[in-house]
């Protein structure tokens, strides 16, 4: 297993287990309360209490970022399946329907493209306010065009195969030869799509917060934290740089296990 | 003649994409938001009735909304876009005003990608042995860490570092001295450079490796020369591919980028804009967007026509994407 | 003299351009006669001037004008007016100046808001000659003087009215020191000297124009960039600093100028109109609970005092009381039990009938800086610990204007200043309740209590000195006693000047004025 | 003097081992040596070796007790003397000559590119260019030059790449399997031009699994196996009296001669095809016939051969005639019952769900009355071990078979075969066409046997049909059209099978 994966898969399948279990059973990592405030130990720099260091109210770091793992990657979930979903149903519907839904399809596949990520967060922003659901939605909406272009192209890809061919010939009604073949040979690969897009889904969650769109405090989201921080970075630069690296990290690791996933399907 | 027709065919489908988007937006921000607040400046003002009154006839808005539709209509159709309601400017002159800032911007920062994304890999490619395979590993953890780094926060590290601390360079860019612009582009670059270093390093290592280079050095050329006229062109082509997902990425970054360091330009102006509904703002500055990204699309379309043969003629799809780049 | 010495390295000198950074937001108009914004009153502060100053200790000064005088009952105020300043496009400064001035503060098509609350009550405008000009007034208006020596009134060249809203919104044209030369949005505003300039600026330590050639006004959004310019050179003055920049600038040999603005504190407010606290026992129950002191001590790290007054410190009238104040979680829970809130939920937020005793206080991210948006973090986990559910929400300026007209919040936290304890009379009468067609009304905490709205208009109407003390001092013992409002600080104003010397502030709205200003070599 | 001198060529690879194991080889100048060898036995290798290409290659280790190029030793050469020598003094064809073409490039900068590498000037490059094309037997070669090679068809490419490789005037040519990927005519032509070219007194290395193709050309033939040469001698009598057992082996799997035992008398008619027509649209956008007004009948119990040139129409016939394409004129006629035809494609692991293993794709075919897929597995050779496993995992060999054994699994009146052996190595073809006709003959099947190789076609079939641009130009008793054929097309491509 090993040899296959190499050292950086290892390591990258480490610290999704990690974060697998800072995402369901956080308090076994730290038992701390991640909110609990404390103003007269704020600021502390990383030492062996506080490994981490501790924020401006006194919170510690390494715990908020544990508590954070579910809200952070909890977005970064549902914002892919999100664009997942909505890309698996353009794609399909555009890559088997009628020759005009697959032209209007396009179009809205181009709409959704000509508006980047943070431009239609903004509007989206605009339109409901800010706030996780709208974080959500506007990273699941930029990134439905994507995959809904990955799909439909693997969609016309597999069904105009020789096999789906061969099995029509044989006599396979359209229906079976869908659940037989197309469906399985369009999916599985978005798997590992998707294991990269939940890496992106994190970053532009956080990139969102930046911007003072994301998740209201004082949630341990990365992101949040990561921009509450960013304010103190020449005073308490461990508040801007330990959720940095988390983000980062589990971006990397999702990005490297997704890339694996790809290769293995080819 | 064919090429015409290919011309006109993707102007039409530019046209009506910018169409589609300025509807969307038009209706999303009059649902929600009253246009008003953002007319007697901003939220909060304590007008009276008489100015509510005076303001909604200057700006039309006691027209019925699809008049005001049409209207908007007719002048992302002429770009004349009509007047911000915050700015009391005319938006076409406002977008003129940030636009070559974001441009330029984008542009180098695009630059800088491709020549770091090329450089890496043809360090990754050129490395052998054993010190090359750990070179190559190195490379590829840069280039994975640098396609999934937040900009916002690698922008902060290098202001920390080369303004604060360093003193080196500005923390802010207005315009465009070089000093100025070497921290946001160099900000804007990474991310999109990772990610195509990735991309160019893969189909490089496939052109190193098809006949046609061996061909190539069965004839006497040297590596340098493999390299130059044979490899890099295939490498270049998944890129130019994805110009148009840069692009769209380039954007994204720039509304960072230029909060962050102050910087005038589109991106900043789309924020600012959204954030108060200023609605003939946001419309013009989304349309263009939404203009310049088909136009990104169709140029490097027809970039990818003239560097590679094989593609003219039939063919299905417009832009190939590997599949990494869902979201720009 | 210049008001804080160089260190010894840095000797002044004359010309160059000084370069300001502002964390404000960048004005919409540079006319501060439309809307009427601090970011605008920051700005025209030097390309504008009023027509009375005040001093560091509250004595009006004149300005523009020379000299005042007051009718019996109020009414009638006459103004004797300088007669040796023109507009730095020609037009003289005269009495029919000011009166377009006013006039068009009162237009309903210049849509000013700030302003025209200041001159709402003036009726009529007689031009007597060149330099007397005659107000009548339809109530008395003890703030007048107040209201006159506000940025938001500041006299603009009547021909430059003239030429219409938008071009008068690029380039204003005043008295002041500097001239508006260019405007590039999200970028900066180019100012010039003005080499006519008549030193009528009551903070002038010289006659005749600034030392500065100009000014590069800079919008810098990011508190943590705009330090990093300062830090590497690139601008002289930012304001709007972080506290731990303050406190590392002492070491570094950077100016703090602490301006704290006038008028109001800051301070959160609490909805006396509604559920839960429409009951005084919960509002004094959340103060209780609160706790902020600890807070602003860290956060803040000594750059804020705490405040226990609805009014600014720089308010000769502010009156406050500590004693109301004091932290007692115990004290909290009996007041919250004895109001009937008994139930417990399962995150431990105290319930009474079913309905939670939830606190919604929406944050405009715009106007509450990071370590206040901290603050109010462990103001709701303090009060979380007695029971209280706050749910922070922070929002930009829109949305929370938006929350605040449908009332839902329980709490807010809204800035408001202008010059003087009239302030009081917008915060807490109960005219303030009524939205204006816009949807906005000042009085967030709703408060509608008769002798707190009596005690104000007696202040704002008495013309005698002790009564308007002594009034204004009843309104704000009224206010705190009502616990609707939870003072924390002053609105804090600060400062830091990394490359020039002589800059003070207006004792006016505490904007930064620069007539006396030298870059250091 | 030789021009080459090879005498215990040793070429270690990382991860292969020893790929050569002490080779001696001489080569004049104006003789062809042929180096023959099964897949795999070291002929590339050797190939890249004598341009100094493998020496490079990392964890490579090459010895040799002589390695001298026209009397110079060359084995301490560095890059840049080799350098010096390619191109000018020794040239390389690849075998992959279809992709040996920078398909970015034009040809004059491909085939020019030795002469550029040396800075020839421009408008000499350009001369010597067009004389190359030209003496590579490439028509209209002026016109040629800014053309990409995707504008080319194979043959045209093969000859362009034998123009770079000559232009430089190099006195070693080493053509690495030239004719693999050309269908047989033009192999034929190809053939011709290197058989030229060693008369113009070029030295020619010649490598190639196809003896047959190497009888054409070659003055001497060595036979490599496993890294070793075990056989050597004048072409006329190594292949005429092979004494070592690959040799023979190899000279035996050659498809060659008549159907072995023709079939029992044929039944009656399964399927027929009348006037079909069916039209594409071309590359310029006008349509044109891929196939043009075919008549053909399958009967029960008989094998039709289809042979032709690379695009002739084919595959497309194949495809009108299971009924996967209707045809744009004529009509398909089934006998009744309606008999159940099953298709063995061209390229059988594309026609598998690369997901599924053997045994879900035998089970997805079945149908009610055939075998068991273990035992349809036994029927094609192949064990039953190899049911868990999936299409990427087998050899060409595997899949060929697999593919049979799957349209077996319908049971199938009629089998249609698009080229069953065109991609595999001669032993692995040999053992097909056994199958196939073994299969014809126990199930009494109507075959429809596809290629453009008419040895093959004639090892397996009864009657032969002979396409050419979309029409059936001859058609008859496969030995009766052999023996007397009477359009001038059939008689090249009879020609070029010998
Ligand atoms: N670069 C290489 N690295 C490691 N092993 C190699 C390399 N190139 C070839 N080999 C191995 O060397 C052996 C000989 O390969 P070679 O390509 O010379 O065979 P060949 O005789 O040309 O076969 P074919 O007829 O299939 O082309 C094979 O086992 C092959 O796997
Ligand atoms: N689906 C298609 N669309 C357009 N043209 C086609 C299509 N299929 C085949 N053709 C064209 O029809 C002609 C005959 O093709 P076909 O595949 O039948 O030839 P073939 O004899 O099988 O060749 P090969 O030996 O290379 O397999 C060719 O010119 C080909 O380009
Ligand atoms: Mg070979
Ligand atoms: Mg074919």
């Amino acid at each position: 297993m090993r040899s296959r994966l190499g050292w950086s898969g290892a390591a990258a399948l480490a610290c999704l287990a990690l974060l697998g279990v800072a995402i369901i059973a956080p308090s076994v990592l730290a038992p701390q309360d991640p909110l609990a405030i404390d103003p007269a130990s704020a600021f502390r720099p990383p030492s062996p209490g506080h490994p981490l260091g501790t924020d401006e109210s006194g919170r510690d770091v390494l715990v908020r970022i544990v508590h954070g793992a579910a809200a952070s990657a909890g977005i970064g979930v549902w914002a892919t399946a999100l664009g997942i979903g909505l890309g698996v149903a353009i794609g399909f519907a555009a890559g088997l329907g009628p020759r005009w839904l697959e032209a209007a399809l396009g179009r809205v596949v181009e709409v959704l493209f000509a508006l980047p990520t943070l431009v239609m967060a903004l509007l989206l922003v605009a339109v409901l306010g800010p706030g996780t659901q709208s974080s959500v939605l506007a990273i699941g909406l930029a990134t439905a065009p994507g995959y809904a272009r990955i799909l439909r192209s693997r969609v016309r890809g597999v069904a105009r195969s020789d096999y789906v061919a061969y099995a029509r010939l044989e006599g396979t009604p359209p229906l079976r030869a869908f659940t037989r073949h197309i469906a399985p040979n369009t999916l599985w690969p978005l798997v590992a799509t998707a294991t990269l897009g939940i890496g992106q889904a994190i970053v532009w969650v956080s990139a969102l917060s930046f911007l003072g769109l994301g998740t209201p405090p004082p949630s341990p989201e990365w992101g949040a934290m990561l921009d509450a921080g960013r304010v103190y970075i020449s005073y308490a630069p461990w508040l801007t740089i330990f959720p940095g690296l988390a983000i980062v990290a589990t971006a990397t690791a999702l990005t490297v296990v997704g890339r694996r996933l790809g290769g293995a399907g080819r | 003649m064919a090429a015409l027709r290919w011309i006109a065919a993707r102007l039409a489908r530019a046209a009506l994409v910018v169409w589609i988007v300025a509807t969307v937006v038009f209706f999303a921000l009059r649902a929600t938001g009253d246009p008003l607040e953002a007319i007697l400046g901003g939220p909060g003002s304590q007008a009276g009735p008489e100015a509510v009154a005076a303001a909604e006839r200057a700006y039309g808005l006691d027209q019925p909304l699809v008049v005001q539709y049409a209207v908007q209509l007719a002048r992302v159709a002429t770009l004349q876009l009509g007047d911000s309601y915050a700015r009391r400017q005319s938006v076409a002159e406002l977008i003129g005003q940030q636009l070559p800032s974001t441009l330029l911007l984008a542009v180098l920062a695009l630059g800088l990608a491709w020549v770091l994304a090329v450089a890496g890999a043809i360090v990754a490619t050129s490395a052998r042995g054993r010190a090359g395979r750990v070179v190559g590993a190195a490379l590829r953890g840069v280039e994975v860490t640098a396609t999934v780094m937040p900009q916002f926060w690698l922008g902060a590290v290098l202001i920390l570092v080369f303004a604060s601390t360093l003193g080196a360079l500005p923390a802010t860019s207005a315009g465009s001295s070089p000093a100025e612009l070497v921290l946001p582009v160099v900000t804007l670059a990474i991310p999109i450079a990772g990610f195509l270093a990735q991309v160019s390093r893969d189909a490089l290592l496939e052109a190193d490796r098809a006949p046609f280079a061996t061909t190539a050095r069965a004839r006497g050329a040297g590596e340098p020369r493999v390299l130059l006229r044979h490899t890099l062109p295939h490498a270049a082509l998944p890129a130019i591919a994805l110009s148009g997902w840069a692009f769209g990425n380039l954007l994204s970054g720039a509304v960072v980028v230029e909060v962050l360091f102050a910087r005038p330009g589109l991106g900043r102006l789309l924020q600012e804009a959204a954030l108060a509904r200023d609605v003939p703002v946001v419309i013009g500055a989304v349309s263009i967007v939404a203009l310049l990204y088909v136009a990104v699309v169709v140029l490097s379309d027809a970039a990818e026509l003239l560097v590679d043969p094989r593609l003219r003629g039939p063919r299905p799809g417009a832009v190939r994407m590997p599949d990494v780049a869902v979201g720009s | 003299a210049p008001a804080a010495p160089g260190d010894g390295a840095a000797s002044p000198s004359a010309g160059g351009t000084l370069v300001y950074a502002t964390g404000d937001a960048e004005p919409t108009c540079l006319d501060p006669h439309v809307g009427g914004n601090y970011p605008q009153a920051l700005l025209s502060s030097q390309y504008l001037e009023p027509l009375f100053g005040r001093d560091a200790d509250g004595t009006m000064r004149p300005w523009l004008a020379t000299d005042w005088e007051t009718s019996e009952d109020g009414l009638t105020w006459d103004i004797t007016l300088r007669d040796d300043v023109s507009f730095t496009d020609g037009t003289p400064f005269d009495a029919e100046a000011v009166k377009a001035n006013i006039e068009h503060l009162q237009d309903p098509d210049t849509a000013s808001s700030t302003g025209y609350l200041a001159v709402e009550q003036i009726e009529q405008i007689e031009v007597v000659d060149d330099t007397h000009v005659r107000f009548r007034l339809s109530t008395p208006k003890s703030a007048l003087l107040e209201a006159l020596s506000q940025p938001w009134t500041a006299m603009e060249s009547p021909a430059g009215l003239a030429r219409g809203q938008e071009e008068n919104c690029l380039a204003p044209i005043g008295t002041g020191p500097f001239v508006v030369q260019e405007w590039t949005p999200q970028q900066s505003v180019t100012l010039t000297r003005n080499e006519d300039y008549v030193a009528s600026n009551p903070h002038a330590d010289h006659d005749g124009p600034a030392h500065l050639d100009g000014i590069e006004w800079r919008f810098i959004p990011d508190a943590a960039t705009r330090q990093a310019a300062l830090a590497s050179g690139e601008v002289d003055v930012i304001d709007n600093p972080l506290p731990a920049d303050i406190v590392a600038a002492q070491q570094q040999g950077i100016e703090h100028i602490d301006a704290p603005r006038p008028a109001s504190s800051n301070r959160i407010e609490l909805n006396t109109a509604q559920p839960p606290f429409d009951d005084v026992r919960v509002r004094e129950a959340f103060i209780r609970a609160a706790d902020p002191t600890p807070g602003i001590e860290s956060l803040f790290l000594g750059t804020a005092e705490r405040s226990y007054s609805p009014l600014s410190s720089v308010e000769p009238l502010a009156y406050s009381d500590e004693e109301l104040f004091a932290t007692d979680p115990d004290a909290a829970a009996a007041l919250l039990d004895e109001a009937g809130w008994t139930d417990a939920a399962d995150d431990g937020t105290r319930m009474k009938d079913g309905a939670r005793l939830t606190v919604r206080f929406p944050v405009s991210t715009d106007q509450s800086t990071a370590a206040e948006q901290s603050l109010f973090e462990q103001i709701q986990a303090n009060a979380a610990a007695v029971g209280f559910d706050v749910v922070l929400d922070p929002v930009d300026l829109s949305t929370w204007y938006g929350a605040l007209g449908a009332h839902e919040y329980e709490a807010v936290s809204a800035p408001y200043t202008i010059v003087g304890p009239d302030v009081l009379r917008i915060l807490y009468h109960s005219s303030g309740t009524v939205p204006a067609p816009s949807g906005y009304f000042a009085n967030h905490a709703m408060l509608q209590v008769p002798e707190l709205d009596a005690a104000l208009d007696a202040a704002a109407s008495t013309l005698d000195p002790d009564e308007r003390a002594e009034r204004y001092t009843e309104a704000q013992r009224i206010v705190l006693e009502s616990f609707a409002i939870l003072p924390l600080y002053d609105q804090q104003n600060h400062f830091l000047v990394g490359g020039a010397t002589g800059v003070t502030t207006l004792g006016t709205v505490a904007t930064p004025t620069f007539v006396n200003a030298r870059l250091a070599d | 003097m030789s021009v080459l001198d090879v005498a215990d060529l040793r070429v270690r690879l990382r991860g292969a081992g020893e790929v050569l194991k002490g080779v001696d080889l001489a080569l004049d100048a104006g003789e062809c040596l042929a180096v023959v060898g099964e897949s795999g036995a070291g002929k590339s290798v050797l190939a890249r070796t004598l341009l100094g290409l493998i020496q490079t290659t990392p964890g490579a280790a090459v010895t040799a007790s002589r390695l001298a190029f026209a009397g110079r030793d060359v084995r301490r050469l560095g890059g840049r003397g080799w350098r010096r020598l390619r191109g000018a003094d020794i040239a390389l064809v690849l075998q992959d000559a279809l992709q040996s073409l920078d398909p970015l490039r034009t040809i004059e900068d491909e085939v020019g590119e030795a002469l550029a590498v040396r800075r020839v000037p421009r408008p000499e490059r350009r001369r010597r260019v067009i004389a190359a094309l030209e003496s590579a037997g490439l028509p209209d070669a002026a016109g040629r030059l800014r053309q990409r090679p995707g504008e080319l068809s194979g043959g045209m490419r093969q000859r362009a790449l034998i123009a770079s490789a000559i232009v430089g005037g190099a006195r070693v040519i080493v053509a690495d399997e030239p004719t693999t990927a050309l269908d047989a005519t033009t192999a034929v032509r190809v053939l011709d031009l290197l058989a030229r070219l060693r008369d113009e007194g070029a030295a020619l290395l010649l490598i190639s699994h196809d003896l047959g193709a190497v009888a054409r050309v070659a003055d001497r033939v060595a036979v490599l196996d496993a890294g070793r040469i075990v056989e050597a001698g004048a072409a006329e009598t190594v292949l005429a009296a092979p004494t070592h057992a690959v040799t023979r082996a190899l000279l035996a799997a050659r498809p060659r001669g008549p159907r072995p035992a023709p079939s029992a008398p044929a039944g009656p008619v399964l399927l027929r095809g009348e006037g079909l027509v069916r039209r594409y649209r071309g590359p310029s956008g006008a349509p044109t016939a891929a196939v043009d007004g075919v008549d053909v009948v399958v009967r029960r119990g008989e094998t039709l051969g289809v042979v032709g040139e690379s695009g002739s129409g084919k595959s497309t016939l194949a495809r009108l005639l299971i009924g996967a394409e209707a045809p744009d004129a004529g009509r398909r006629v089934l006998a009744a019952p309606a008999p159940r035809v099953r298709l063995v494609p061209q390229d059988p692991l594309a026609s598998f769900d690369p997901r599924h293993d053997v045994a879900r794709i035998l089970r997805h075919s079945h149908r009610d009355g055939a075998p068991a897929p273990a035992q349809l597995l036994a029927r094609v050779g192949l064990d039953a071990s190899i049911l868990a496993r999936r299409p990427a995992e087998l050899s060409g060999g595997q899949r060929q078979r697999v593919a049979i054994a799957r349209a077996l699994a319908g049971r199938p009146d009629v089998l249609v075969c698009d080229e069953p052996v065109s991609a595999l190595d001669v032993t692995t073809q040999a053992g097909i066409l056994r199958l196939l006709d073994g299969l014809q003959r126990d199930e009494g099947l109507g075959i429809v046997f596809i290629s453009h190789d008419l040895a093959v076609v004639r090892l397996v079939s009864d009657r032969v049909a002979v396409m050419q641009d979309g029409r059936i130009v001859e058609t008859g008793a496969t030995e009766d059209v052999y023996a007397s054929p009477a359009h001038p097309f059939t008689r090249e491509l009879i020609a070029a099978s010998r």
